[in-house]
């Protein structure tokens, strides 16, 4: 392989790592905060197996660019980061984190399937691994929005709200950046625009199972995937990098 | 009469009881009382280790960290299910809890300021809680035990980790070292704190000996725990904020210095630094979540109204 | 003066200005939340009252250590601050803030009527200044505290709450390090315990007015003053220190 | 149609129209309208500014920073008692933008993502508001345009801070000179976008400019704001973001490319990153003051009572 394609498959890494990261961050904080002690569990649960991921992905970047992990979980700017807007919206209440883990994981798992037949042999087993751990996730939400949809009128309202207010952030998944798609066409990364069909599919019948409506407004927002963040990213890396920063060259 | 003399025979006897069996109202208020507070403890505990997962210095850390958490929240689960089986639900205790009528461990009302509490609460906090959970597993009723059992490999897995934190930065930079001692400095003395008052002190202590809830005095399970951690200081090269601790060859333990009962009274009695924050914030994402816990009993029994009427 | 005596000056300033800089870190955090338009900009008026008391007591102390505004506000540890712990509370609801507010700008009032007669002239001249502000917040947070306690039967209650939640922050104001004690027997501190009485008559004829009943409970939270603060503190510090940390030796 | 008449002749000769005058219903609606999305604007626009204050990497800064931001909050004030005098009272233009009848400026539902941005947000948007407002200030209706003089001076001043802000940077590491350019990148468009659409897709303009509540097209102005801003982009060593934009020497105007229009439409259609964000903390701070305006109102009615009691 070239050495600009090795630093693609590096760049793509993190990207993937980015949005482990920081969908790990925002599950993490419901640790002590969800509905019962079973759910802070199950968050704890979910958060690690993001932030798992995110570990491998940026241990494999990292062997490519020559930097650790931490390097690179810590130690870039703002628009460095590559994660969807979709991962960094705040928790809100528990229909809109459900509504979040939801549609990501839907998308997830669609992704890691196809990630499990890349050429690049790491990206294929991380995949794999990453997609048991997805799946749990997608079942998980999916319990959850039914159970909220179909619940009381109140947890009704909140989960069509959450549905409403998430849905803009979606359609940033199956964008493709450039440097994606020359990796796509060689087989090593997933063309994620393949990936909205069947993911349609699968919102479709839960929202239908949820009693919920699929938002009209197609509208979409983009701009995570080329660093342009919300404002609310800023604030999560003032808090993830503080030790990072304050404390260079350490060992932990 | 009768009833409780077999009941103490069967103690005596070294027999677990178990939920089903005759047991005295003492024993079963006794018993609920401490386990609904050892679980609440585990629960609240989650809070000032929690104040650090988004700012956890590395990754491995903070994976680390959140697992640690959330066996913390795996063990309130366990012991509330134990507590349960002497019938009180989890929603009794819990509203115990709010109403301030349930205790949790006083070592929680202290702040997690630094990174190094982390370590600290792993090694020093996490240890104190084993020596005694090491002797409540072999106390006398079976369903507390057995978690107990359960709960103490776990909490020994903890600690280790703690220590290994800390001693990753006793062997860091100046700034590291210093951050270790401080913190240690704050939580040496409310560790020792966690074992209650001095045996003098100490009420139902006899008759709680006696049913085998307790095995050991509060006094004696403090002297263990100073005894096994000295040694571990000494190891991370940093000194424990007790200028009377030395060892003493003659009774084979450590002495030390004497405890500041006033501010142990003063913390159990709401008077911590974060009392107010750690049961707010308990209340508060207790309620917050009421509709996320109603919508499920909802669906649940229209799920069930279903399936009836399909039958 | 001896070299050691400057430093302690130093330190004194310090000391002062941290609780001025969280005091306005707290107070800004209200600059668009306000319960109506005319608040948010009362609060930021009070707001930069205290960043501007901040900036002239580290001003002064720099020049004693050879040191910047910025280098003392943003370059040190958690446990260098020497601030209130009160000052570092959440500002929960209006009520709470107002609480808060009430009781520390009572009690530097009095604080700053004796800085005036400092032996230090730039103490005293920053004491002078600064009292003019504070009876503004003083009289702000009374005319509130009145309002709220005597208002609907809900602000009562969250008055109440609120004075009662407060309270245990409030003894650490009247408690001395020995640095200060030496500065205060030397006319250049203000031996802050002087002004306990006087602040309990302030406290206790509000309270009155305002229907509110002075808490019984008398035990007392301390440890900001040795720089053992709150949980709270961490998380205003990686939010004040980031952009410092993150680019370090650079102009603004 | 003799009232018209005459309402006509007086503003064709430049009499200020005030609020006891009489006037023609479309003229108020169109000036409540026009002032209460300059109110609203003022407000919203604190909190894209207001994400910086905790972070401000200066004491100087954040109180530079936090005296703006207070100076938007009385402009907000002093216009929304402007667009009283015709009639709606504050609340109901509150009420209107909570329930999506009434707008704000669209260049507040983009991000203030950097610190460069609080810089270019006070260079770029607030340098094409004062634009607009230096014409507005020469507007028919008498409180508007009063208040329209008072606040293009703060607005001047804010915009010579912004860039003053820039400049600091500019000077600064490659780093810091990197954030002003990728700042102005994403600024650029949407502060040309802040004029309104082209001229000729402009509705009500025409009856607008009869009525002289504005004063010059918006094309005219957006190429004010651009031809008195490219010399200070180049004085800065940054580049705009129009590959087309360049001196005309025929015009004398600087040439532009195209706007995107469809992103200028998509933004005030509600699908800007920031317009859910914005609108929900503004109604929830307002939900949230609802005790604290009742309980003032509680009790200044009571102090009425009280002193009408004692009469």
């Amino acid at each position: 392989m070239t050495d600009t394609n090795r630093k693609a498959v590096a760049d793509y890494a993190t990207l993937l790592g980015d949005n482990a990261l920081i969908m790990g961050h925002r599950l993490s904080e419901w640790c002590y905060l969800a509905p019962t002690l079973e759910l802070d569990v199950a968050m704890s649960n979910c958060a690690l197996d993001y932030i798992g991921q995110a570990r491998e992905l940026f241990t494999y970047a990292g062997e490519i660019t020559g930097k650790t992990e931490d390097d690179i979980a810590y130690l870039r700017d703002e628009m460095d980061y590559r994660n969807l807007l979709l991962t960094e919206m705040p928790n809100n209440d528990w229909g809109y984190s459900m509504a979040k883990l939801f549609f990501f994981s839907a998308f997830a798992k669609l992704f890691y399937e196809k990630l499990m037949q890349s050429k690049d042999e790491t990206l294929a087993a991380i995949g794999e691994k990453s997609l048991k751990e997805v799946k749990y996730h997608l079942r998980f939400s999916s319990e959850w929005l039914i159970r909220l949809g179909d619940g009381t009128e109140e947890s009704h309202e909140r989960a069509q709200k959450a549905i409403d207010d998430v849905w803009m952030f979606t359609g940033e998944m199956f964008t493709l950046s450039d440097f994606e798609r020359d990796l796509a066409e060689q087989g090593i990364a997933v063309d994620v625009s393949t990936l909205k069909a069947d993911w349609d599919g699968v919102v479709n019948e839960l929202l239908a199972e949820a009693t919920l409506k699929r938002p009209e407004n197609d509208w979409m927002q983009s701009g995570g995937k080329q660093g342009h963040h919300s404002e609310y990213m800023g604030h999560i890396l003032s808090e993830l990098q503080y030790m990072q920063r304050r404390f260079p060259n350490c060992q932990w | 009469a009768q009833l409780e003399k077999q009941f103490q025979e069967k103690i005596d006897a070294d027999i677990k009881v178990e939920a089903q069996d005759w047991m005295p109202e003492a024993y079963r208020k006794t018993l609920v009382r401490q386990m609904s507070q050892h679980a609440h403890s585990e629960v609240i505990g989650m809070q000032p280790e929690g104040n650090w997962i988004t700012r956890a210095p590395s990754l491995r850390r903070k994976a680390i960290l959140l697992a640690k958490i959330q066996d913390e929240g795996g063990h309130g689960l366990y012991i509330y299910c134990a507590a349960e089986t002497l019938g009180t639900s989890r929603a009794e205790m819990i509203e115990q809890l709010h109403a301030g009528k349930a205790k949790y461990s006083s070592i929680f009302n202290y702040p997690a300021l630094t990174w190094a509490d982390i370590g600290t609460i792993g090694w020093l906090v996490d240890g104190a809680a084993i020596t005694n959970q090491v002797s409540l597993a072999k106390g006398s009723y079976g369903p507390y035990s057995r978690a107990m059992i359960r709960i103490c490999k776990e909490e020994s897995f903890h600690q280790r980790q703690g220590y290994e934190l800390l001693l990753t930065l006793a062997r860091g930079t100046d700034e590291q070292k210093a951050m270790v001692q401080e913190s240690v400095n704050r939580f040496w003395w409310p560790s020792l704190m966690m074992f209650g008052p001095s045996d003098k002190d100490s009420a139902h202590s006899a008759q709680s000996m006696k049913w085998k809830i307790k095995r050991k005095s509060n006094d004696q399970l403090r002297q263990e725990f100073i005894d096994a951690t000295v040694p571990q200081a000494e190891f991370l090269g940093i000194t424990l904020p007790d200028p009377d601790l030395k060892w003493n060859e003659e009774t084979g333990h450590y002495d030390h210095g004497e405890i500041d009962w006033e501010e142990f009274h003063n913390v159990i009695h709401g008077n911590g630094i974060c009392n107010k924050q750690r049961m707010e914030t308990h209340i508060k994402s207790h309620e917050d979540g009421a509709w996320v816990r109603e919508a499920a009993t909802a669906y649940a029994e229209k799920q069930k109204a279903k399936k009836e009427a399909a039958a």
